[in-house]
């Protein structure tokens, strides 16, 4: 999760949805329209690097101000809208979380720091616990002849990126074991 | 890195073997080492033992035909030069491991109190001291080898009740644990991570 | 959009990660020399936007809202390159830390180990820190850690002897433990680490 | 003679860990067997024997590799390490020339004779395995909290002085590697950023650029209770069942844990930091 972590980098860098408060001359670069405005009010995609920031703070330099609206308002994307809450709550196994994001687990965790959103956090509990056993079953499953190539088919595809990586190292672990267990 | 990433997290199975066989065993020498009374006296030191990890005073002490206790590494080196049989450890007997199996199946939320190091002791007596064991090796394999899927399936049963707090896994051995360990750690330190994301105060700023 | 050269830095990043990752020695594609290039250059154009936007914060304050979240963007996207510059070389230099570990701290360029694709992989100054973590490992290696082979190997040992059957004659070797005379058929007790060569050529079989 | 019961009621101690073995305590046999040193008592002092020193290793080898923080250098023990390997080394290049003036045997026949000697290499392979990689782990996590070591030494955040922390040769290594390796970035990056930019431990921007150890990652302990059994122990309860245990709270959760002695337990890193100093719980 540090600073030089290549995932969380990546992550960072998924568009958002946002709505400016301001209309602010010469930012058009950013939704592709170099030279002119932004316009209040209008919506635009924005790497979440950019968003997070200009969504906390005050376009007022005078922190008393009360009234003073932070730059923009983040808006609920795709990943994390009712839909996709809806299909997590109804099966989170079959889920295929990699096509909803394949950062997942990090941008919603992000975005229940973001709004303190306890609902989102308890959803993504009940989805890891049932998913990682899934997981395990599929990591556990190697068998010994087939250790270069093991297939878990279309299983890996639908997985996160910390899905995978969860995958990786309890696959190796077992492995290791199953090859010192059968040695000699 | 200095250290391979497969070394960073977890130990190898070998390692776990390699801790496991500082541990002592009984074994029944074949060989006599310890000085007679006349040698004793004279000043002369013929090639003894000197260890610098384990106990060299038994070596230094070994008379045919007797059992004494030295580390499980020895014990196999010794045994692999004929100079030893292992006493097998009283739970490495067919009976006493169906034993457990019992438990196991009786008790579907329990663990039985295998040794902590059982299933390593196990393979490396198969392995290297098999002559030395009371019950065919083949029998004891099987008994061995449903003893660890009985307890694996169990452990899976137990990883649905993972969580951010903690967990407690008394009688699992070391190399069971291990096994386990890449798995566990990431789900609960995942659990962990989403679960701290909700402040009860928002008086943090530096947390982005 | 800035950022986005950046973006494809670190997915270069992720893929190195990716092939190490799935290979047991350490390798590093191709320094991606031009890419970076780019990114600083957008670097001085942010940079020469900052300053404009600091003056006229300092001179309007009637919108000063409006300078200031220009200025933020700009500073915010000077950040971001910043921070995947840094991860893509990071990676890098852990990955030839590693390189360098594996080499015994011998000069990995000199050796040869990275010297005939790899050399040419590695930016100027990789090659210079290749060279001088090298020396730092052959520094710790002497010493007072000079008897535990730092470099050497991180299995643990088991079976430091071993059973050997001679499949083809292969003469007298040499041991600490004097000579052998290798004929077929005949059965050995010996250091592995002696006679791993052999084994590895076929004239032993482990029993 | 206190240390001698020291000694067993250590053993005794390390027997509840080991359920297969029988207790067999280490000092008694050498004076009932005899032994050539001139004074056995004096020669085998328990606490420093060569098996008890090797016991301490592998359990801060094993701490050490599965802490995320980086461990106090045990300066002592180390120091007595080194240098038992290195008269080992020189013990047995002396007894193997011994063996090798001796022509008149067959290579095979010789190895056989040389028992002890092949016991005494596979011995001393051993334990430069368990430092070699004690050592290597630390560098590890050296290079891992390269910037926050320097953090906490210069702003004297620190609960133990950089070089208790850290061996000679391991300040050495922090030192010149995090000097190259700010040569590579400085030259490769950070010189062609703004100045306000330039920094590698920039800790004000969206994210944090030293990286600290994560001291809430969860840890697997076994619970192996004070050193001597029979002292009292302030901070361990018992409960209903008469079980002794050390009560921890997790913070975060603002609840409530018996580790009950001998127990197996998955739990963060920051609730047991301080029974693992007291060498109370040991990372397994």
């Amino acid at each position: 999760m540090g600073y030089y972590d290549i995932d969380d980098i990546l992550s960072d860098a998924t568009k958002f949805p946002c709505r400016f408060n301001y209309s602010i001359p010469g930012l058009g670069y950013l939704e592709g329209n170099v030279g002119n405005p932004i316009q209040k009010n209008a919506k635009i995609e924005l790497p979440l690097w950019l968003a997070r920031v200009l969504a906390i703070i005050g376009a007022n330099a005078d922190e008393d101000s009360e009234d003073a609206l932070p730059f923009l308002e983040l808006m609920t994307p795709d990943m994390l809208s009712t839909r996709v809450m809806n299909a997590i709550k109804s099966n989170p196994v079959s889920l295929d979380v990699h096509s909803i994001n394949s950062h997942f687990y990090a941008l919603a965790t992000k975005w229940a720091t973001l709004f303190n959103d306890a609902l989102l956090v308890k959803i993504l509990n009940v989805m890891i616990l049932e998913r990682s056993q899934e997981i395990n079953n599929h990591a556990a499953s190697v068998s010994i002849d087939s250790m270069v190539k093991n297939d878990p088919g279309m299983f890996l595809l639908t997985l996160d990126e910390s899905e995978k990586q969860l995958y990786k190292d309890s696959h190796i672990s077992c492995k290791e074991m199953k090859q010192w267990m059968i040695r000699r | 890195m200095s250290l391979p990433p497969n070394l960073q997290q977890s130990f190898s199975p070998e390692e776990i073997q390699f801790i496991v066989e500082n541990e002592p065993i009984k074994i029944f020498s074949r060989i006599t080492t310890r000085p007679s009374v006349r040698q004793r006296n004279s000043s002369q030191n013929s090639a003894r033992w000197k260890l610098v990890t384990a106990d060299d005073e038994p070596l230094n002490n070994l008379v045919a035909m007797q059992t004494t206790e030295v580390a499980l590494w020895v014990a196999l080196l010794l045994k692999q030069q004929g100079k030893c049989s292992i006493v097998a450890p009283s739970w490495l007997t067919a009976r006493q491991l169906q034993k457990y199996t019992d438990y196991e199946r009786k008790h579907p939320e329990r663990f039985s109190d295998l040794p902590w190091n059982w299933l390593v002791v196990a393979q490396l007596l198969f392995i290297k001291a098999a002559d030395d064991l009371h019950d065919p090796v083949h029998v004891l394999r099987g008994i061995v080898q449903d003893l660890r899927e009985i307890r694996l399936s169990k452990i899976s049963q137990g990883l649905k009740q993972l969580n951010e707090s903690h967990l407690q896994l008394d009688n699992l051995s070391l190399l069971e644990i291990n096994e386990l360990r890449p798995f566990i750690l990431g789900v609960m330190n995942k659990l962990k991570q989403v679960h701290s994301s909700l402040t009860t105060d928002q008086d943090d700023e530096d947390v982005f | 959009m800035y950022g986005d050269l950046a973006n494809k830095l670190v997915l270069e990043a992720k893929r190195i990660q990716q092939l190490n990752q799935n290979s047991s020695c350490d390798q590093l594609p191709l320094y991606q020399d031009g890419l970076v290039q780019n990114i600083l250059k957008e670097m001085n154009q942010l940079k020469k936007n900052a300053e404009i936007l600091k003056l006229q914060q300092e001179n309007d304050q009637d919108d000063s809202k409006i300078t200031r979240c220009q200025y933020f963007v700009t500073l915010l996207c000077m950040e971001r390159n910043k921070r995947c510059l840094m991860a893509y070389q990071k990676l890098r230099s852990d990955t030839l830390d590693s390189i360098a570990w594996d080499n015994d701290g011998l000069d990995a360029l000199s050796a040869g180990t990275v010297s005939n694709q790899g050399s040419k992989n590695l930016s100027h100054f990789e090659q210079e820190y290749l060279k001088e973590y090298s020396q730092l490992i052959t520094d710790m290696k002497s010493g007072d850690l000079a008897d535990i082979d730092l470099s050497g190997s991180l299995t643990s040992p088991s079976d430091v002897f071993i059973d050997v059957r001679v499949l083809k004659d292969a003469g007298e070797i040499q041991t600490e433990y004097g000579v052998f005379n290798l004929i077929k058929d005949t059965q050995f007790f010996v250091r592995q680490a002696d006679v791993e060569r052999l084994i590895r050529q076929g004239y032993l079989q482990k029993l | 003679m206190d240390i001698d019961i020291d000694d067993i009621l250590a053993d005794l101690d390390r027997d509840t860990t080991a359920v297969d073995h029988t207790f067999t305590s280490q000092g008694n046999d050498i004076t009932v067997l005899g032994n050539d040193e001139p004074n056995p008592e004096k020669a085998e002092v328990p606490r420093l024997s060569p098996v008890k020193d090797f016991d301490d290793l592998t359990t801060h080898w094993r701490n050490e590799r599965m802490c995320p923080e980086l461990l106090p250098y045990p300066h002592l023990l180390m120091a007595r390490m080194l240098r038992r390997v290195q008269e080992q080394m020189e013990h047995i290049e002396c007894l193997s020339m011994g063996f090798l003036d001796d022509e008149s045997n067959n290579s095979a026949q010789n190895i056989a004779n040389k028992l002890p000697l092949l016991c005494m290499e596979a011995d001393l392979e051993r334990l430069k395995f368990v430092l070699r990689s004690y050592i290597r782990c630390r560098l590890f996590k050296i290079d891992k909290q390269s910037l926050y070591l320097i953090q906490i030494s210069q702003t004297g955040d620190l609960t133990v002085p950089l070089e208790e922390l850290l061996s000679k040769q391991e300040i050495e290594y922090h030192q010149r590697h995090s000097a190259i390796l700010l040569k590579l970035l400085n030259s490769a990056i950070l010189r062609h950023m703004p100045p306000e930019l330039q920094a590698i431990d920039d800790n004000d921007g969206s994210v944090k650029m030293v990286e600290e150890p994560e001291l809430d990652s969860f840890v697997f302990i076994y619970v192996k209770g004070p050193d001597y059994p029979h002292k009292q122990d302030p901070m361990l309860e018992v409960n209903e069942e008469g079980q002794r245990y050390y009560p921890v709270t997790i913070q975060e959760l603002k609840e409530e844990v018996e580790l009950t002695i001998g127990g197996i337990y998955v739990m963060r890193y920051s609730v047991i930091r301080d029974l693992l100093k007291d060498r109370k719980v040991i990372l397994i």
